[in-house]
């Protein structure tokens, strides 16, 4: 099987110690004479070992016997390609070489490591370097690819990580657009009393963010609005934009909030109230909202249900009032996309022993956010859901449907601080006995534990135990009447019965309920919880699969404020560097069609999850769109013309290192075969 | 060496989750048998079975193919289109005549590092117990004519 | 994510092998290694006010090795497979199941304490075994008799009540195929003691 | 007609003769046709696998082995009695889970020339199969006399909505079926808190006081809601909790009365059936106050007071629920 195109190169092999993590297990020296002796025949000119090949000296090495040798391909026995791949392809550019004709032999985390039996990991370390070497004699000089960047960018998701993101980018003289699917921007966080771990008001640092994001030159904000349609690739997207009526027509209304007062129709507040407080029908969430324009709520509106009322109408000053308006398509055209679509809260009822829904005074986290926050509809009045009790014991629940396999495995990160911040609430405003029911109380980060310290000292009592169950059947004198709180305080090893006025439901935070959709929409992943995932857990948290798609904010995990607004400006500051380059390098691992032997069969174009494959119906051909191909290679393996390659793993590459892993380019050797 | 069998085995990783997790592995130290020999491919989609019957028919004794979990691929959905051919080429393996437990598909995120190495230790194993691999004297042990072989189940699968 | 213990074969700490003991012996996969020490069990339990120990702290022992302390605790006996905990655990871990293991290995290991439960188990199961089917007359009135003589004149009414209302036999009723079920029950043993 | 696989268990032709008559009774109307497995033996409650596992999943694994050979048509087993239930599902489930037991336990099975193979049945509870199979409909064609103003509260203990490996059940806690079933009957449903808490098992042979706390708690919760009866699925709990309410009442110095009946007993009644073809009677703590209510045997007995609804109407909304537009 060699012929004399493989012969004609010259290969170049390079063997690292790394310190002794490699050179420890694996005979380096018998692995380096293996590559000149039985590989000369392949083209290995020189093989050398070194120390520590990464270094600025291990790289001279190669870039000396490039230019000196002139070397055609390098092979690198190191450690993984993760690691190192770019560095040894910089310093095969810089000696002269095509990048792209260097390979990197992962002998320390797939043999070194692994192996115990020395002989053995020699072996194995051979035989993949000789699989390494077959593989470079088939790789192709490359380059990468590069394609320009549209200026603009869409945001998706008006939440706190959401405006961060938009704001960066607008202050930095780039256009956003903003698509917020609520009726005003501001998310969750705008729905919360006090943050932790500084207790400063949600409103009072987040109003001003969202005025800016309605003021902003740079910014266009699309509320009571969603994505329907993504097509294009990175640079050069073009969004559709589903606007939903708001029969308020915004050039005209001033915000003067008339018609929601004049609307006789009341209905519970299920968003932005938690299901605790009332609207209208014609409503703007919260005092604050930006933009200022009321929505009229279709399914509640008088008008709508029956053809009376326009009380509204009536009385606008300004004839705002549309009823006629409908669902309103827009497209434009952005280079990146960052998707800060946030959570939904997990459903509390799924765990019926703690009776939310059936025992009047449980609560859950985001219902106790209302009921705390002054401008909730209890003016911030602690009250049992009667509506006047103050309660004088309340029993806070941690982890609510997280950490737990019959609901959510993760962590839900938040409840912790919220549960400390809650007890806080309720101690300054009641004076109540507050019990924190955990199983670890997990307060990392800055200023969180001292947090702890401070609700300690208040003396707000922790039981260390998951409530069993929180049950109105009283048992023991003290219990009528109140809500017993059952559990094992582990710390103490006995069951107690803690009787409480209040109950609060630390619930954890769900991936929203149509996240996969999403993530199919823009083209990315979601893991098997539904959290958007990444494209790097560590290195490259905000970055996804998809060129050009960021994520941030609890759409990628779960996490608190401060963590979101830093991913807000981490997308941001990914994008910006994008616009800023004007086009973008891709990595050239691409699929290309061969249009003299494609046959049209076009089972390549229903296989392309990206779209990527266009058939021209005039020479009934396919052709491959390479910004938008990933480099997957799906389709090259089940082209039946086998008319389609895929650059960097092109059959030949695969093939020969196939053979060069089972040493079928050398004299069999004992014991492998 | 010892003088048992030792199988030669060729896996097939995927970039970002399989490959990752035989780094985790690594980085870890978890110990795992020697005789698997990876392949970097950049999603189990890009396997073509041709790769197998090629690996099988230059004397490897089986084959790993290794993908995200299900849900979880990076290219969307791939990983199902390597769950398809998979299935296709165990039966085909079965009509030429080799038993088709020397080919195995594992899902391995690249958190899996340990499970990674579980896997391959038992697919040594059981490769072990079933021994060389004769490949049928139909089929020469040259990879060209194997590849031929290949192209018909490449029809029949996509 | 493993389903049984993973402890190192070269450990020699006897005390590691006791978790691994206690799952294999146990009818389905205990998960008990996948304790997190939350006390949802503890908390759920309806009879853990006379528990020797919380089935939390059981489990602990467990892993801690402490053999002759758990297989001596009255925790498993006082169990009333009400099964709150099992459906509650966060951890999926099979407790109902280890409860009935670790009452086996206590009887094996005599290591139960006074408690007249393994008596009574016992006791029911001698007559499974001789008639096929259980006999809560006999069953009742022998456990009675030997632990509660005292209890019995108190209890004598509701038994009369069952009597005169036809709710207890006095003669247990026995299956046609006893030899057979006594032949599986035998050999269900000898598996048992291998296994 | 529905025809099945039946397992009464030992409890049927002894303590809870009330539940096999009643069931007997009700099956006519309902068209259900039970065919006893024949020569079945005991489950082994919960006091077997106690002592040794292989054994105790033998002797339930010839209860299944019996059921697969005489299945014909059918593979759905009913059994009326909690701990049968369980044990033959647990038995069937884990056979599944854990090859090791499915191989022990058909060894054993051999040595009578008897094998099951897990998974080839499907083990179900009487409530089950009267909801799911028969339904609320058909049941509810059935009532002439409506349990109107008989306040009960619905017991199921643990055994049946627990561990549920099936997912056959609303809910492992708070399952509605039981409730809805007496619902349709025109009986008055209290929110019973403690619906699917331990009645003490086996406590009352082992440890006594354990027992007695277990079914105050029950009863006087029950009480509590002033209900006028308690009704259940299980054998074992109608036992304790009927049965030993006398030695209770002494241990506690309390003096509850609270009758326990079966289920298939008040849907008997519903249907205008004779109370004798049903049982009635033959519970220890009488109940003929009670079912006077529904013009069943009438000696006199003050009302009590009724409680005032639970949810307040006044203040903050309660979230919803699913099935709250049909209750109350």
């Amino acid at each position: 099987m060699t012929t004399e195109k493989d012969k004609e190169h010259k290969v170049g092999v390079y063997v690292c110690h790394c310190g002794s993590n490699i050179a420890g297990v694996v005979d380096v020296e018998d692995v380096r004479d293996f590559a000149a002796k039985d590989l000369e025949g392949r083209g290995v000119v020189v093989s050398r070992d070194y120390k520590f090949m990464c270094s600025s000296l291990g790289q001279e090495l190669i870039e000396k016997d490039i230019e000196e040798l002139d070397l055609d391909r390098v092979v690198v026995a190191a450690c993984s390609p993760h690691l190192h791949e770019k560095t040894f392809r910089n310093a095969c550019s810089k000696g002269g070489l095509n990048p792209y004709l260097c390979e990197l032999v992962s002998i320390r985390e797939q043999v070194s490591w692994v192996t115990t039996d020395k002989g053995q990991a020699t072996e194995k370390a051979k035989a993949m370097v000789s699989g390494g070497v077959e593989r470079v004699l088939q790789n192709d000089p490359l380059e990468p690819l590069s394609v320009p960047i549209h200026p603009a960018t869409l945001v998706v998701g008006g939440g706190i990580a959401g405006i961060q993101a938009a704001l960066e980018i607008a202050d930095s003289g780039f256009p956003v657009i903003m698509v917020e699917r609520e009726p005003s921007i501001g998310g969750h966080m705008a729905q919360f009393d006090k943050t932790f771990p500084t207790l400063d008001c949600a409103a009072c640092i987040l109003t001003p963010k969202m005025v800016d994001v309605g003021g902003h030159q740079n910014i266009t904000m699309h509320t009571w609005s969603e994505v329907v349609r993504v097509d294009g690739y990175v640079g050069n997207f073009t969004v559709t934009i589903k606007k939903k009526p708001r029969y308020i027509d915004e050039d005209l209304c001033t915000g003067c909030g008339i018609c929601t007062d004049k609307c006789p129709k009341k209905i519970i507040d299920e968003v932005f109230e938690a299901g605790l407080g009332y609207r209208k029908a014609v409503y703007t969430p919260f005092p604050q909202a930006v933009p200022k324009y009321p929505v009229i709520d279709y399914d509640n509106c008088i008008y709508f249900q029956k053809g009376t009322c326009k009380a509204c109408e009536k009385f606008c000053p300004t004839e705002a009032i549309d009823f006629n308006q409908e669902d309103e398509y827009i497209t434009i055209q952005v280079g990146n996309i960052i998707l800060a679509t946030g959570y939904d809260l997990f459903d509390a009822r799924r765990v019926t022993q703690y009776g939310y829904g059936r025992l009047a005074n449980v609560f859950t986290s985001l219902e106790f956010e209302r009921l705390s926050n002054a401008a909730g509809p209890t003016n911030g009045e602690i009250v049992l859901r009667d509506g006047v009790t103050q309660p004088s014991s309340v029993g806070i629940i941690h982890c609510v449907g997280s950490r737990d396999r019959n609901y959510n495995n993760y962590c839900s990160v938040i409840c912790c601080m919220q549960g400390l911040k809650f007890a806080h609430l309720v101690k300054e405003r009641t004076g109540a006995t507050v019990y924190n029911f955990y199983i670890d109380m997990r307060t990392a980060y800055k200023a969180y534990d001292e947090f702890y310290q401070r609700v300690l000292e208040e003396g707000t009592l922790f039981v260390r135990g998951k409530v069993a169950e929180v049950t109105d059947a009283a048992r023991l004198p003290g219990e009528e009447g109140k809500l017993i709180i059952q559990t094992e305080d582990t710390l103490a090893g006995k069951q107690r019965r803690i009787p409480v006025d209040m109950v609060i439901l630390s619930s954890g935070l769900e991936p929203r309920h149509d996240a996969y959709d999403v993530a199919k929409l823009f083209g990315i992943a979601c893991s098997s919880d539904g959290w958007f995932t990444e494209k790097h857990p560590k290195l490259d948290p905000v970055a996804t699969m998809t060129e050009g798609i960021f994520i941030a904010g609890v759409a990628q995990g779960p996490k608190d404020i401060p963590t979101s607004v830093a991913q807000g400006a981490a997308a941001a500051a990914r994008v910006l560097g994008r616009i800023q380059q004007g086009e973008i390098e891709l990595e050239p691992v691409r699929a290309s069609v061969d249009q003299n032997k494609c046959s049209g069969c076009r089972i390549c174009n229903t296989l392309c999850p990206f779209n990527a494959i266009l058939f021209h119906e005039d020479r009934m051909v396919s052709e491959i769109n390479p910004a938008l191909c990933q480099g997957c290679g799906t389709c090259v393996a089940a082209c039946p013309a086998g008319a389609i390659s895929g650059t960097g793993f092109s059959n030949d590459q695969i093939m020969s290192q196939i053979e060069g892993l089972l040493m079928l380019n050398v004299a069999p050797v004992g014991g492998a075969v | 060496m010892t003088d048992q069998f030792e199988p030669v085995i060729i896996g097939f990783t995927c970039n970002w989750c399989s490959y990752r997790a035989a780094d985790l592995a690594g980085t870890a130290r978890v110990k795992y048998p020697p005789n698997v020999r990876l392949i970097r491919l950049m999603c189990s989609g890009r396997l073509d079975p041709t790769f197998v019957l090629k690996a099988l028919s230059s004397g490897a004794d089986g084959v790993m193919i290794t993908g995200c979990h299900p849900g979880e691929c990076h290219y969307l959905e791939q990983n199902y289109k390597a769950l398809r051919r998979y299935l296709l080429l165990r039966r085909t393996l079965k009509q030429m005549g080799i038993e088709p437990e020397r080919v195995k598909l594992v899902w391995a995120s690249a958190a899996e590092g340990v499970h990674l190495a579980k896997e391959i230790t038992t697919l040594v194993e059981e490769i072990r117990a079933l021994g060389p691999l004769q490949w049928p004297t139909s089929i020469t042990g040259n990879g060209k004519k194997a590849f031929l072989e290949g192209s018909s189940v490449k029809e029949a699968v996509a | 994510m493993s389903t049984q213990p993973i402890v190192s074969p070269q450990d020699t700490n006897p005390n590691v092998r006791f978790l691994e003991e206690v799952s294999l012996k146990t009818a389905g996969v205990s998960r008990l290694e996948m304790c997190i020490q939350c006390g949802t069990c503890g908390g759920s339990c309806p009879s853990a006010a006379d528990m020797d120990h919380t089935p939390r702290m059981l489990f602990a022992m467990i892993r801690a090795g402490m053999r002759e302390e758990a297989l001596s605790s009255n925790t498993p006996w006082m169990c009333v497979s009400c099964y709150h905990c099992v459906v509650r655990c966060p951890q999926d871990v099979h407790i109902a199941d280890v409860m009935y293991t670790l009452k086996g290995m206590a009887i094996e290991a005599k290591l139960y304490k006074d408690s007249t439960a393994p008596d009574f188990s016992q006791t029911f199961v001698e007559m499974v075994e001789n008639y096929g089917r259980s006999y809560e007359f006999g069953l009742a009135t022998r456990h009675y008799l030997r632990h509660y003589p005292l209890r019995l004149p108190n209890m004598a009414p509701m038994g009369l009540g069952m009597l005169s209302k036809r709710r207890m036999n006095i003669r247990p009723r026995k299956i046609e195929g006893i030899d057979q079920l006594q032949a599986i029950l035998q050999k269900a043993e000898e598996v048992e003691a291998v296994s | 007609m529905k025809e099945y696989l039946y397992y009464p268990g030992c409890s049927m032709e002894s303590n809870a003769k009330a539940y096999q008559e009643s069931l007997t009774s009700i099956s006519k109307p309902l068209e259900l046709v039970l065919s006893e497995i024949a020569d079945w033996n005991c489950c082994g409650a919960t006091e077997y696998v106690g002592i040794s596992l292989t054994p105790a999943y033998a002797l339930i694994g010839r209860n299944l082995a019996l059921a697969e050979q005489q299945s014909n048509g059918t593979k759905t087993v009913v059994a009326p009695c909690s701990a049968c239930y369980l044990n033959l599902a647990k038995a069937d489930y884990y056979m599944r889970e854990r090859p090791l037991l499915e191989k022990n336990v058909n060894t054993a099975l051999s040595a009578g020339n008897l094998h099951y193979n897990p998974g080839s049945l499907e083990i179900r509870h009487l409530l089950d199969v009267l909801m799911n199979d028969i339904g609320l409909e058909e049941i509810e064609r059935h009532v002439v006399r409506p349990l109107s103003g008989l306040r009960v509260a619905p017991y199921l203990g643990c055994m049946v909505p627990r561990p549920d490996y099936e997912h056959r059940w609303s809910d492992p806690e708070h399952p509605i079926e039981l409730d809805q079933l007496l619902k349709v009957l025109g009986a008055e449903v209290i929110d019973f808190p403690l619906k699917t808490h331990c009645c003490g098992g086996h406590m009352t042979q082992i440890s006594p006081n354990t027992a007695f706390e277990l079914i105050r708690r029950l009863i006087s919760s029950a009480d509590q809601y002033h209900a006028d009866l308690m009704v259940t699925l299980c054998p074992m709990c109608q036992m304790n909790l009927d049965a030993y309410q006398t030695e209770t009442n002494r241990h506690f110095g309390t003096n509850y009365h609270m009758p326990i009946l079966f289920f298939t007993q008040l849907i008997g009644l519903a249907f205008g059936m004779d109370p004798k073809d049903l049982g009635v009677g033959l519970e220890l703590t009488d109940a003929s106050a009670a079912l006077n209510k529904i013009g069943v045997e009438v000696p006199k007995e003050e009302p009590k007071p009724r409680r005032k609804p639970r949810k307040k109407q006044t203040g903050l909304p309660m979230p919803k629920m699913p099935g709250d537009e049909e209750a109350e």
